[in-house]
């Protein structure tokens, strides 16, 4: 095996994100006279570098043994999560301007991100697993990061408990794969899959470990807590980053290496989805806390997600990884707005958005445009990204389930209408006050929105994610 | 009945009754030290399988790191002698339903599935071939992995002293 | 029968799995949900080397494995021990009960 | 286009005048709307005179027959092949008599109206409804497509509908222009579903290839649609019985009379010119259009002799006992329709058979004049006296010497004296009935009886009876404008029954030889003075005799009175079965069972939410014991159930 | 010409309005948006009859066709025929109406003045669609503005009337969906699927398909088009909006759905049409009975013509689902001519709300006196409503019957004849609405002292007056603008029922 150059090229996103954890590691030990706002201006150029380099040098290929595997797909995935951390950065900056562990609290995102892109490029269930964890135990070091709020440190246990609690089942069942089949790596894996009870029941054990992650019904219990007490910025984290890696990490292994199993996971993603959509909306409908409220909404998302998944042909896993693409744009336009108020006013509840278009239209807009696009509404991306998903299930003959899910859309709308009813129709008496947005949650607010109108109407983006998804 | 039988299951007795204590004991010091006892039948378990390297590491790593770790915050948070809170009732009744439902039907695809042994093959684990595989970039070498893990424990250990550090202003400015 | 069967070993594994994740369920007390936690990593691990060793022989993937998640559950064990602390500070209290203001 | 196209002009006119009045007459030309109106008719009415002369002298008569011409025609909407609404003029002997009839009533009540309506404020509107009303009825006797004709039989309606809720402040006029728009639109909703029939079987709906299709006995489409039957009727009955009922609506036969009394809350020009001579004539009008169809179909043709000769006797003993005078008159306008409807209805086609129609069409004609002079009349005893009820009026022979003459002219030839008009058109009528049905024959001259007696109770309670006290009104007795009307009508009605109508209208367009009998006319003129000589007796001076009779008949008399209580009853059906039985019900099912299952639905959701909401403990051991539960439901899903 | 130009028009338009500074420049710039596409769409009615003149016989002309999705095969696939024509006047009729009518808003101006705009680009794109996709996301970009009018700036319930109309309509649009992708994944375009209308139309779609999708499309569209029983948006949503919103919803929303169901349910699944045709019917026929009935139970004015227009509208879907020639035509008519009286209808009432503060029949009486402009629009509104001759309802009306009474089976007929005696109920309601409202004597004091209409007033009413009389005086030309258009469906749905 040629380790030379294609040892760079193939994990230069890696190796990007890498070299960022040591500078900031070596700022963190080496310099003592640094002010926030320089620390938040280097990360954010670094991510902004990251986020460009990833467009050069594509090139398909494994390492390690086919540990490390990468291909144009890989790599945009990991560009989207480049691109979403980015805009996070962008965003947090205001809340974390006056915050002592600016430097640790990258150190952790950057060391997230770096255990999901091995997670998105393992060719093997060791290296799965490990990424896995790399990606979600500082995370729940990064939930616990309003360190005086009690409702941080209970998002942290709760998430590190039902994480490890998930681990541990996955655990079981990726050893049962491995008592079952004798390999780890997921080509050797996919060729010894015979249908065996016993193998079924791992395989639903690993599902189980991927619907925790992306939190699908009934795996998805911690969402909303965790949600609700983590800093904004780490939630927003939480539900697009965290939980785009594991859709395309789930994507590639259903599809690539459980192929065999094609009609038991459409079956149980037929499940799964269903409960997802139903059980998300009918929460999300009564919530009140905003960020508890995304929680949810995104809980119902990834019902939608996974009906583009059961498509099973290319244009399900285009469909899936352009829904994540659009769903970052989305909720991050959503989190965007929140975090900045949550930053400089502390509200997060949806009643005191009320009235909140009579002060802060600009916001006001971005906010409800984020919203539409969760929603599906058109023209914003949403709208494509969903009609996508929802085609490629039916393409597989799940009308069903299209059915089930569109109505579920319905539902969805009434509870996005609702933060829209209270922004523009309701009147407060104590409105929230008109807020100076600082540049780069500007910035971000205007990356998203961009994002918002154009992704979808765009047809290049949807082509060009085409062109390299992977088939059945 | 040969020895190597017998001392089978005297582990693994000794490895599940101690587990079943460390889960039901109402001290929790007590439930420490059974805990440290199913790791260290684990560990002898390791030994009785012919993998003496994890059971080295298990020794080390779990009786020497995770358990004192773990006595250490039961002596920050607790009084030793204190009565735990006693399990919710409903709550054990379902959970000893849902286990025991769960471990015959787990064990039952286990045993259904009956693992071809093949056992005459020779397995020897030398820990020299172990570390050299672990720093190898070759087939078999695990060095990537090794590198991700690595990190993941400098990111925890940072996770910790972030969250762990004494925080200076006694003050808390909670919402609540 | 002379030798210890595979599925033996497992029913040692699968039982202590499930004893484990009855501490989890049960037990009050955060401390000891992690021991739970950590009961069911041990039984995981005797998983993976019990299939290398009796059906895999010729690579040492089940060996690494448990080698990994041993590393993993240290880490794991530290930050939730941290977060416990953290949360001991706020709270007063370790009783998992207690940690319950985020809810429906 | 044919050398006929000025034809177009006589609707048209008025049709400008309504446009011209209905944009601008409020703001910019008030005080010329009244001239605007009344130039345009009179271009009207000459330019009708004249397709009269051209049509009956010059052009209309081939081989001895007038023919059916059809002036213009443009489609106007396709419906399918062959089938059209066209924009048709047809000339033929009836509708050539209609626009003269029409044209020239209307100017006179245009004249009348310049005095009468003077110094209202919506005087401009007036005029522009008035030659609304114009338009639409000359259109609608000009109509060559049964389509056509319905068009403008709602653009009648309709202006009777404003006409008559002219006076809009008042709450009866409005009650009364809505009761009588929805009756007629009843009625031609079964106009409109016969016009579907009959379309459907001929596949046209112009009246000449209609016509021809279907008194052909053998063309397929009169096989058709007699062979086909519904309810062991065939459909030909059943699409001529649903127009006539249409017909039977607009010209206020029996049941659908009920709107017509009410309608007089309009100004009484109004009524002079729609509720007596011209719109409720138009059922006579349509079934005279149809007539070669009905005479093929006896049932059809039944249907309308009894329910003519019945309305006809009907409302005659209910003129009897109405106090309002316009309501009498109303009345007798029913009683007078009833007689055209019945003579038509005992009608053949072709030849000496055809007499019926003739005397129907004849009656027609001379109706329209004397009873447009009644109202006239009437409508000038009103100016004058500001009172319709009889116990307000009396003796005003002197006070109104032109008024009274005119009246009394009119009251002469609605009773059948000669030689005033309507002794020969009756004459006509009633020897028709009497060589068709004995029965119906009885009945015509009992209903001429009473009409003279209604007709001289009307005239002696107006002119002579007691003496009231009128308070001075400025204008005397009326302005040259309303005067000169009612003297150029009561010419007419004298001189109308002259007017050779029996060669000129027949069924089959042969002319027809006059009829005059007088040992068979002596019997209906006793009748008439029989009549007469009994409301002298009982009203020409005020005495008790009138009360004594009421109170003799008792509740018959009552029930006279109240018009046999059929209003009641349709106020039964009106509010108490489609309002309570069907609308409330529909509004409260729309409410509360269609909405409410709609926000059921939105409820139930809110609901499980909040039921739900437990799974969401905050526990965190709850949340692994559900994960592991997640787990084991579907490892049993698809390891057992799904294999 | 180039038909994106109607949609680029008016969004353009919206976008410049929200740069505008005070009410005044706004209202310039929305009037002369609206003039701009109102020109544009006669410019495109002469284009259409020169091309048609010139002998193209095409079915749609003037089309484009863009590819906006390759994996997918989705287009932006425009072009016309005369009857989106027609649905293109009515547009554009509506919207420099709805423009006039709401001179006066003071609140949120530009938003306001956007989302109308934004809507009538929305209806435009919809209507010059000839992709299933292009259409089902214009479909969809109409329904937040129409949520956004009635809750910002609507009157009595508005939230809940906003939700419940959003909810409804996105309902109907989540079964268009549905059916949209069934009919999408059973066409074969040599192994690749096509959304595209016109290639639709020239395959066979099975007939199991066909009668498993056509239901979703049809009652998904129907929803728009107030099908009984999903209809019950119609009068929350309606009575709630603000006028011009009312206007939109009434005169195009509803719209969309009867377009739908002809072009996509029934042009696109002939046999499932033959199939549900007396379905299609009864369900329609009871919307127009129950829906009369209904309004007749009404005290608010708005809610009076909103049950009118479920009334209404059910003879759109009736004459869709009787499926002859003629009938179909009538949908067409009845499409047109509603949306211009019902617009015509709403802007009256509210002209009349705005002054009178009120619009419950009882608490008004004889604003013909003191408002003679506006009470006359209410009564030319409510005469074409009841199927006078000279307004379109008319012409559109007896189009449905005669086309209706073509079906020679009995139950149709049944069904034609409960149509017809709708029309003497409509009466009594429109008759009972003017008699209360705009006639009888003056029931407040304070009414001597309003105001009549304003000159935009008057023109707004000016133009929709115009459009009616235009159809009701002449409606041959737009029988010939629609009929090449229904020539081709009838072609398609084959077994033409004419006159036997």
């Amino acid at each position: 095996m040629n380790m030379g150059i294609d040892f760079l090229i193939l994990m230069k996103q890696e190796w990007a994100v890498i070299a960022i954890l040591f500078i900031l590691l070596f700022i963190k030990v080496g310099s003592k006279d640094r002010t926030n706002e320089n620390i938040l201006n280097l990360v954010n150029v670094l991510l902004l570098l990251n986020l460009i380099g990833g467009f050069f040098g594509y090139k398909d290929g494994m390492l390690f043994n086919e540990m490390f595997k990468t291909n144009h797909l890989i790599v945009m995935e990991k560009n989207i999560l480049s691109l979403g951390t980015y805009i996070i950065a962008l965003q947090s900056s205001s809340w974390l301007k006056n915050n002592k562990h600016v430097l640790e609290f990258y150190l952790l995102l950057l060391s997230t991100l770096l255990g999901m892109f091995f997670m998105i490029s393992a060719g093997n269930l060791l290296m799965f697993f490990l990424g896995l964890e790399l990606s979600s135990i500082p995370l729940a070091a990064l939930s616990n990061f309003d360190l005086e709020k009690r409702k941080s440190s209970e998002a942290a246990f709760k998430f590190i408990i039902s994480s490890a609690f998930s681990s541990g089942l996955l655990l079981l069942g990726i050893s049962l794969i491995y008592g079952t089949t004798g390999s780890l790596n997921f080509s050797a894996i996919s060729e010894h899959l015979h249908g065996g009870p016993l193998q079924i029941f791992a395989f639903i054990l690993l599902i189980s470990g991927f619907a925790f992650k992306i939190s699908a019904v009934p795996f998805h219990l911690w969402t909303a807590d965790v949600y609700e007490g983590s800093p904004v910025t780490v939630t927003s984290y939480f539900s697009v980053i965290s939980k785009g890696s594991v859709l395309f990490v789930f994507l590639t292994v259903l599809y690539t290496v459980f192929k065999p199993y094609g009609v038991t996971w459409n079956n149980i993603l037929f499940v799964l989805s269903v409960l997802t959509m139903i059980i998300g909306n009918l929460f999300a409908i009564r919530q009140n806390n905003l960020k508890r409220f995304l929680a949810f909404s995104s809980v119902a998302q990834i019902g939608f997600i996974l009906i583009g998944i059961t498509g099973a042909t290319q244009a399900g896993s285009a469909s899936v990884v352009y829904f994540v693409l659009i769903y970052s744009f989305s909720n991050l336009g959503a989190f965007g707005v929140i975090s900045l108020v949550s930053a400089l006013t502390g509200k997060e509840n949806i009643e005191d958005y009320k009235a909140f278009y009579k002060t802060n239209p600009m916001l006001s807009w971005v906010l409800a445009v984020s919203l539409f696009s969760l929603a599906g509404i058109p023209p914003t991306a949403g709208f494509f990204g969903k009609f996508f998903l929802l085609m490629a299930g039916a393409g597989h003959g799940n009308y069903i389930l299209v059915t089930i899910a569109a109505l579920n859309m319905v539902v969805s709308l009434y509870y996005y209408l609702n933060i829209v009813k209270a922004i523009f129709m309701d009147s407060n008496e104590n409105p929230i006050k008109k807020l100076m947005i600082p540049a780069s949650p500007k910035l971000a607010l205007i990356i998203c929105s961009t994002g918002i109108v154009l992704t979808g109407v765009i047809g290049y983006v949807y082509d060009y994610i085409y062109s390299m998804s992977i088939g059945f | 009945m040969n020895a190597s039988v017998i001392i089978f299951y005297i582990l693994s007795a000794f490895i599940l009754a101690s587990a079943l204590l460390a889960v039901v004991s109402g001290k929790i010091f007590r439930s420490a030290i059974f805990l440290l006892f199913t790791l260290i039948g684990t560990a002898a378990l390791f030994f009785w399988m012919g993998v003496e390297f994890i059971a080295a590491v298990q020794i080390i790593i779990y009786v020497g790191g995770i358990v004192v770790l773990i006595i250490f915050s039961i002596f920050l948070t607790q009084k030793s002698g204190d009565e735990m809170p006693k399990p919710l009732r409903n709550r054990s009744l379902f959970s000893v339903l849902a286990l025991i439902f769960g471990f015959t039907f787990t064990y039952r695809l286990i045993y259904e599935y009956g693992f071809v042994q093949t056992a005459h093959k020779s397995f020897n684990v030398k820990v020299s071939e172990i570390g050299a595989q672990m720093l190898s970039t070759k087939e078999h070498g695990f060095v990537l992995p090794f590198e991700v893990v690595s990190i993941l424990l400098l990111a925890s250990m940072i996770g910790c002293i972030v969250i762990a550090m004494k925080i200076k202003s006694p003050e808390r400015t909670d919402i609540q | 029968m002379n030798e210890i069967s595979i599925t033996q070993i497992l029913f040692v594994s699968t039982a202590l799995f499930f004893i484990g994740m009855y501490g989890l369920f049960t037990r009050r007390n955060m401390i000891t949900m992690l021991m739970a936690i950590e009961l069911i990593l041990n039984s995981v691990n005797i998983n993976f080397v019990a299939f290398n060793k009796y059906l895999y022989p010729d690579k040492l993937d089940g060996v690494f494995f448990a080698i990994f998640v041993i590393t993993i559950a240290a880490a794991e064990a530290a930050l939730a021990i941290a977060i416990i602390i953290n949360l001991y500070r706020s709270h007063q209290s370790i009783d998992v009960e207690d940690a319950n203001e985020l809810k429906y | 286009m044919s050398h006929y196209s000025y034809i177009v002009f006589i609707p048209l006119f008025p049709l400008f005048s309504f446009l011209i009045l209905g944009l601008f007459g409020r703001k910019y030309i008030k005080i010329y709307s009244g001239t605007i109106g009344v130039v345009s008719l009179l271009i009207s009415a000459l330019l009708s005179v004249y397709t009269a002369y051209q049509y009956f002298f010059i052009f209309g008569k081939a081989n001895g027959v007038f023919q059916h011409i059809i002036a213009v025609k443009y489609v106007w909407l396709q419906f399918s092949p062959g089938v059209s609404i066209d924009m048709g003029i047809l000339l033929d002997p009836i509708s050539v008599m209609m626009i003269v009839i029409v044209s020239f009533i209307s100017l006179m009540v245009h004249i009348f109206s310049l005095g009468y309506m003077r110094g209202e404020e919506r005087f401009a509107t007036y005029y522009a409804f008035l030659s609304l009303f114009t338009f639409s009825m000359l259109g609608l006797v000009l109509s060559s497509n049964i389509f056509q004709i319905y068009m403008f039989w709602e653009l009648v309606g309709i202006s009777s509908f404003l006409l008559i809720g002219y006076f809009f402040e008042s709450p009866s006029a409005v009650a009364a222009s809505k009761k009588a728009f929805i009756v007629t639109r009843f009625a031609d909703l079964g106009f409109l579903i016969g016009i579907l029939i009959l379309a459907f079987y001929s596949r046209t709906l112009d009246f000449g290839s209609l016509i021809e299709k279907f008194t052909s006995v053998q063309s397929p489409e009169f096989i058709q649609i007699t062979s086909a039957t519904f309810l062991g009727v065939s459909m030909l009955t059943w699409g001529l019985v649903l127009v006539f009922i249409g017909g039977a609506g607009k010209s206020a036969m029996f049941p659908l009379h009920i709107w017509l009394p009410d309608a007089m809350e309009g100004p009484t020009p109004v009524s002079a010119l729609i509720h007596a001579a011209t719109m409720v004539v138009a059922g006579v009008f349509l079934v005279a259009r149809l007539f070669p169809v009905f005479s093929i179909d006896l049932t059809a043709l039944q249907i309308v002799a009894w329910v003519g000769s019945f309305s006809a006797l009907f409302a005659a003993v209910i003129a009897c006992t109405q106090t309002d005078i316009k309501r009498v008159l109303a009345f007798s306008t029913i009683s007078q329709i009833g007689f055209m409807m019945f003579s038509l209805g005992v009608s053949k086609y072709g030849g000496e058979n055809g007499l019926g129609f003739t005397g129907s069409m004849f009656h027609l004609f001379t109706h329209a004049f004397f009873k447009s002079l009644l109202f006239l009349g009437a409508g000038a005893v009103i100016h004058f006296a500001h009172s319709n009820e009889i116990k307000d009026l009396g003796g005003l022979r002197k006070l109104m010497p032109v008024t009274h003459i005119c009246f009394l002219i009119a009251c002469l030839a609605i009773s059948g004296i000669p030689p005033f008009s309507g002794f020969f058109s009756k004459e006509d009528i009633l020897l028709a009935a009497f060589h068709s049905n004995k029965l119906i024959y009885g009945i015509a001259l009992l209903t001429s009886a009473l009409t003279a007696f209604y007709m001289f109770r009307l005239y002696y309670s107006i002119f002579w009876n007691k003496k009231i006290s009128i308070h001075e009104t400025p204008h005397g007795e009326a302005t040259v404008s309303m005067k000169l009307p009612l003297i150029i009508l009561s010419a007419c009605t004298v001189l109308a029954g002259f007017a050779p109508i029996s060669s000129w209208v027949t069924s089959d367009g042969a002319p027809l030889k006059s009829h005059l009998d007088i040992s068979f006319s002596a019997l209906p003129v006793l009748m008439g003075a029989t009549g007469i000589f009994l409301a002298t007796y009982l009203y020409k001076t005020q005495n008790s005799r009138p009360q004594t009779i009421a109170s003799v008949l008792g509740s018959l008399y009552r029930g006279t009175y109240k018009k046999f209580y059929i209003d009641e009853v349709y106020l039964f059906i009106t509010k108490k079965i489609i309002f309570n039985g069907i609308g409330r019900p529909a509004a409260w099912i729309d409410k509360n069972i269609v909405d409410g299952f709609m926000n059921l639905l939105a409820n139930t959701t809110a609901k499980i939410s909040a039921l739900i909401k437990g799974i969401q403990s905050g526990k965190v051991q709850n949340y692994t014991l559900y994960f592991f539960g997640g787990i084991v439901g579907l490892a049993l899903l698809f390891i057992y159930v799904f294999k | 010409m180039n038909l994106s130009l109607l949609i680029i028009f008016p969004l353009v338009t919206g976008i410049a309005v929200l740069f505008c500074k005070g009410l005044k420049q706004v209202r310039t710039v929305s009037l002369t948006g609206a003039t701009a596409q109102f020109i544009l769409s006669l410019v495109l009615l002469v284009e259409y009859w020169k091309e048609r003149s010139a002998g193209n016989r095409s079915q749609f002309l003037f089309d484009r066709n863009y590819t906006w999705f390759e994996p997918l095969h989705i287009h932006y696939h425009i072009g016309v025929d005369g009857i989106s024509i027609a649905m293109i006047l009515l547009t554009a009729f509506v919207v420099i109406a709805g423009v006039l009518v709401s001179w006066a808003q003071e609140t949120l101006n530009k938003e306001f003045f956007f989302l109308l705009l934004f809507l009538g680009a929305s209806a435009y794109g919809f209507f010059v669609s000839l992709d299933l996709f292009t259409l089902f996301f214009f479909l969809e970009l109409a329904v937040i503005p129409k949520f956004l009018l009635i809750g910002i700036w609507g009157s009595g319930k508005k939230e809940y009337s906003a939700m419940k109309l959003a909810l409804m309509l996105m309902a109907g649009s989540a079964l268009v969906f549905v059916g949209l992708l069934g009919l999408y994944f059973n066409t074969n375009l040599n192994g690749a699927h096509s959304f595209d209308l016109v290639e639709i139309s020239q395959m066979h779609i099975g007939t199991a398909a066909q009668n498993l999708f056509f239901p979703f499309a049809f009652v998904g569209f129907g929803i728009f088009a107030a099908l009984f029983p999903f209809h019950t948006w119609v009068p929350d949503g309606h009575s709630s909006a603000p006028t011009a919103a009312s206007m939109f919803l009434a005169g195009i929303s509803m719209k969309l759905g009867g377009y739908g169901c002809l072009r996509v349910a029934t042009y696109l699944m002939p046999d499932a049409a033959h199939h549900y045709s007396p379905v299609i019917i009864l369900l329609s026929t009871v919307a127009i009975i129950y829906g009369a009935f209904a309004t007749m139970m009404q005290k608010d004015l708005k809610y009076i013509n909103a049950y009118s227009s479920i009334s209404h509208c059910g003879f759109v879907l009736l004459g869709i689902g009787m499926l002859t020639q003629t009938s179909i035509n009538g949908a067409v008519l009845q499409m047109v001519s509603h949306g211009l009286m019902t617009a015509l209808f709403f802007a009256a009432i509210g002209m009349i709300y705005s002054r009178t503060h009120t619009r419950v029949t009882e608490q008004l009486g004889g604003l013909l006196k003191v408002l003679p402009f506006i009470s006359t629009v209410f009564v030319i509104a409510g005469l074409c409503s009841l199927g006078l001759p000279g307004f379109s309802g008319f012409v559109a009306e007896v189009t449905v019957f005669m086309g209706s009474w073509q079906n020679p089976d009995r139950w149709y007929r049944l069904a034609t004849i409960l149509a017809c005696a709708s029309i003497v109920v409509t009466a009594v309601y429109i008759l009972r609405a003017t008699g209360k409202a705009i006639m009888g004597p003056i029931t407040e004091k304070h009414f001597n002292n309003l105001t009549d209409a304003t000159w935009n007033e008057r023109t707004a009413a000016g133009v929709l007056i115009i459009g009616i009389v235009a159809i009701g005086v002449a409606p041959f030309w737009i029988y010939h603008l629609i009929t090449p258009g229904t020539d081709y469906i009838i072609q398609h749905l084959g077994k033409p029922v004419t006159l036997k």
